[in-house]
């Protein structure tokens, strides 16, 4: 299975929403990281990360995120982590990332 | 307990093919009767181990790399293997890893499988074998 | 046209493991960018190839059988191979075939696929050869 | 994928009516096998295959449907397939067996 990506800026929580379609993988993951680098990159605005349709993600795609943090704390903003489902969360658990990004379930 | 069957896939050493050791790892675990949750960690733990074998595969060692399924009645070993190479210290251990991604997948598996090792054998490469066993005998749709 | 990449399996000659064969080949024929119809030909016809190969075999030889998935650009060739015994005459004419079900597999996998070989080869076993082209060349979802 | 049956006696149209759901394969046809003969031994009808919900059926699925139609020939009664699929109607054609029973798609 491949991956989408739809992104939209948000007015009410100024905010721009990236949306992952699919699995975030070793194959997915350079292209995830081009687009969120590319959106933190051209804004000053939070980051949500819309994992409603998120079926799968590893640790590449964990890299990903990851260092998309590092760069947005730069600018005094943030990741936000949002309807992730029950196997993702257990990733975020197990790797002691659900401490360092504000998920939302 | 005696090994009834055993698997094999050999697959290029590319992102792209790695999603087919994850549907593998994933037919055979439901076949023995693994449940839902479970065969979601042999998923991720398998892909895991494909990610962390290409990664530190030298650019030159384009040759497939194996992934044998032994299948025991109580348990599932995962050997993914490549016949060249050898595993540093610095790329097993997770409290001196450098690479972030790396130390996440390697925390993963760790979580996900019962028992984790890592193989160098002198001259004939090395391997990541992983053992997950099942709690409940259960029958599955097959085997 | 060069070949691009290799993938082997290697199963058990069990009626249970047939659909690991028919699920890898569904997921590379979908990687190379088959349509829905030609990724469905393909399974069927891999599917037949196991039957027939797992049917013919004598009961001695219960060691693994193997497939190959050879990746080009514009077609896929599927071999499917024991390492031990040979096809006799009676086996692979579907006119003089007395068993009903063995022909009926041949008719399929000759429909659906380009090209097809029965070989034996001397002391080192036999293999069905199939091949499917890809009549448009697409863009795969990987690969 | 395993293989459901299911089987039922319709009185208007005085038949069974057996739905395999799921795949008729090498690893299950030796259980349709014995359904279908169980229900033909047994009784004096029609045997409808309700195909609706069959995804698949190899080889040794369509020996079994062979055997059946052979054995409930011999008691001057008919098997019916009805509402295949595209996938598996392209195989009943690819046999020839399109002619051998009679198939309401
Ligand atoms: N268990 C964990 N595994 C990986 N990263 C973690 C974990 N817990 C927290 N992190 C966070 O991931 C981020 C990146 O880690 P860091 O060690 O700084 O990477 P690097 O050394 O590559 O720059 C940090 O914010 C770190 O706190
Ligand atoms: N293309 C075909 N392939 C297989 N069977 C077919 C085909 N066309 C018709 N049949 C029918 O299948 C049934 C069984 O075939 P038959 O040769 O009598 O089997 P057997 O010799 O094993 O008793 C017959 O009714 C036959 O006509």
């Amino acid at each position: 299975m491949a991956l989408k990506l739809e992104k939209k800026y948000n007015k009410d929580k100024n905010a721009w929403i990236i949306k992952p379609i699919g699995e975030v993988d070793i194959y997915t993951s350079p292209n995830f990281k081009k687009e969120l680098t590319d959106i933190i990159k051209e804004n000053e605005t939070d980051v949500i990360i819309d994992c409603s349709q998120l079926e799968y993600i590893d640790s590449t795609g964990l890299g990903v995120l990851i260092s998309g943090l590092k760069k947005i704390k730069e600018k005094d903003k943030n990741i936000i982590i949002e309807h992730i489902k029950p196997n993702i969360k257990k990733l975020l658990d197990i790797t002691g990332l659900n401490k360092v990004f504000i998920v939302k379930e | 307990m005696d090994k009834k069957d055993s698997l094999k896939i050999s697959i290029p050493k590319k992102a792209e093919y790695v999603s087919i050791a994850r549907l593998t790892a994933s037919s055979v675990g439901s076949k023995m009767g693994f449940n839902i949750e479970e065969i979601d960690d042999i998923k991720v733990a398998i892909a895991e181990a494909c990610i962390n074998l290409i990664q530190t595969s030298p650019k030159e060692n384009n040759d497939n790399y194996e992934i044998e399924f032994n299948i025991y009645k109580d348990k599932l070993i995962i050997i993914v293997k490549d016949k060249k190479g050898t595993f540093t210290n610095e790329e097993i251990q997770k409290d001196d890893l450098k690479n972030q991604e790396s130390k996440l997948g390697l925390f993963i598996i760790d979580a996900l499988m019962d028992d984790v090792e890592f193989i160098n054998y002198k001259d004939i490469g090395r391997e990541i074998r992983m053992t997950k066993r099942i709690e409940v005998v259960r029958d599955g749709d097959a085997v």
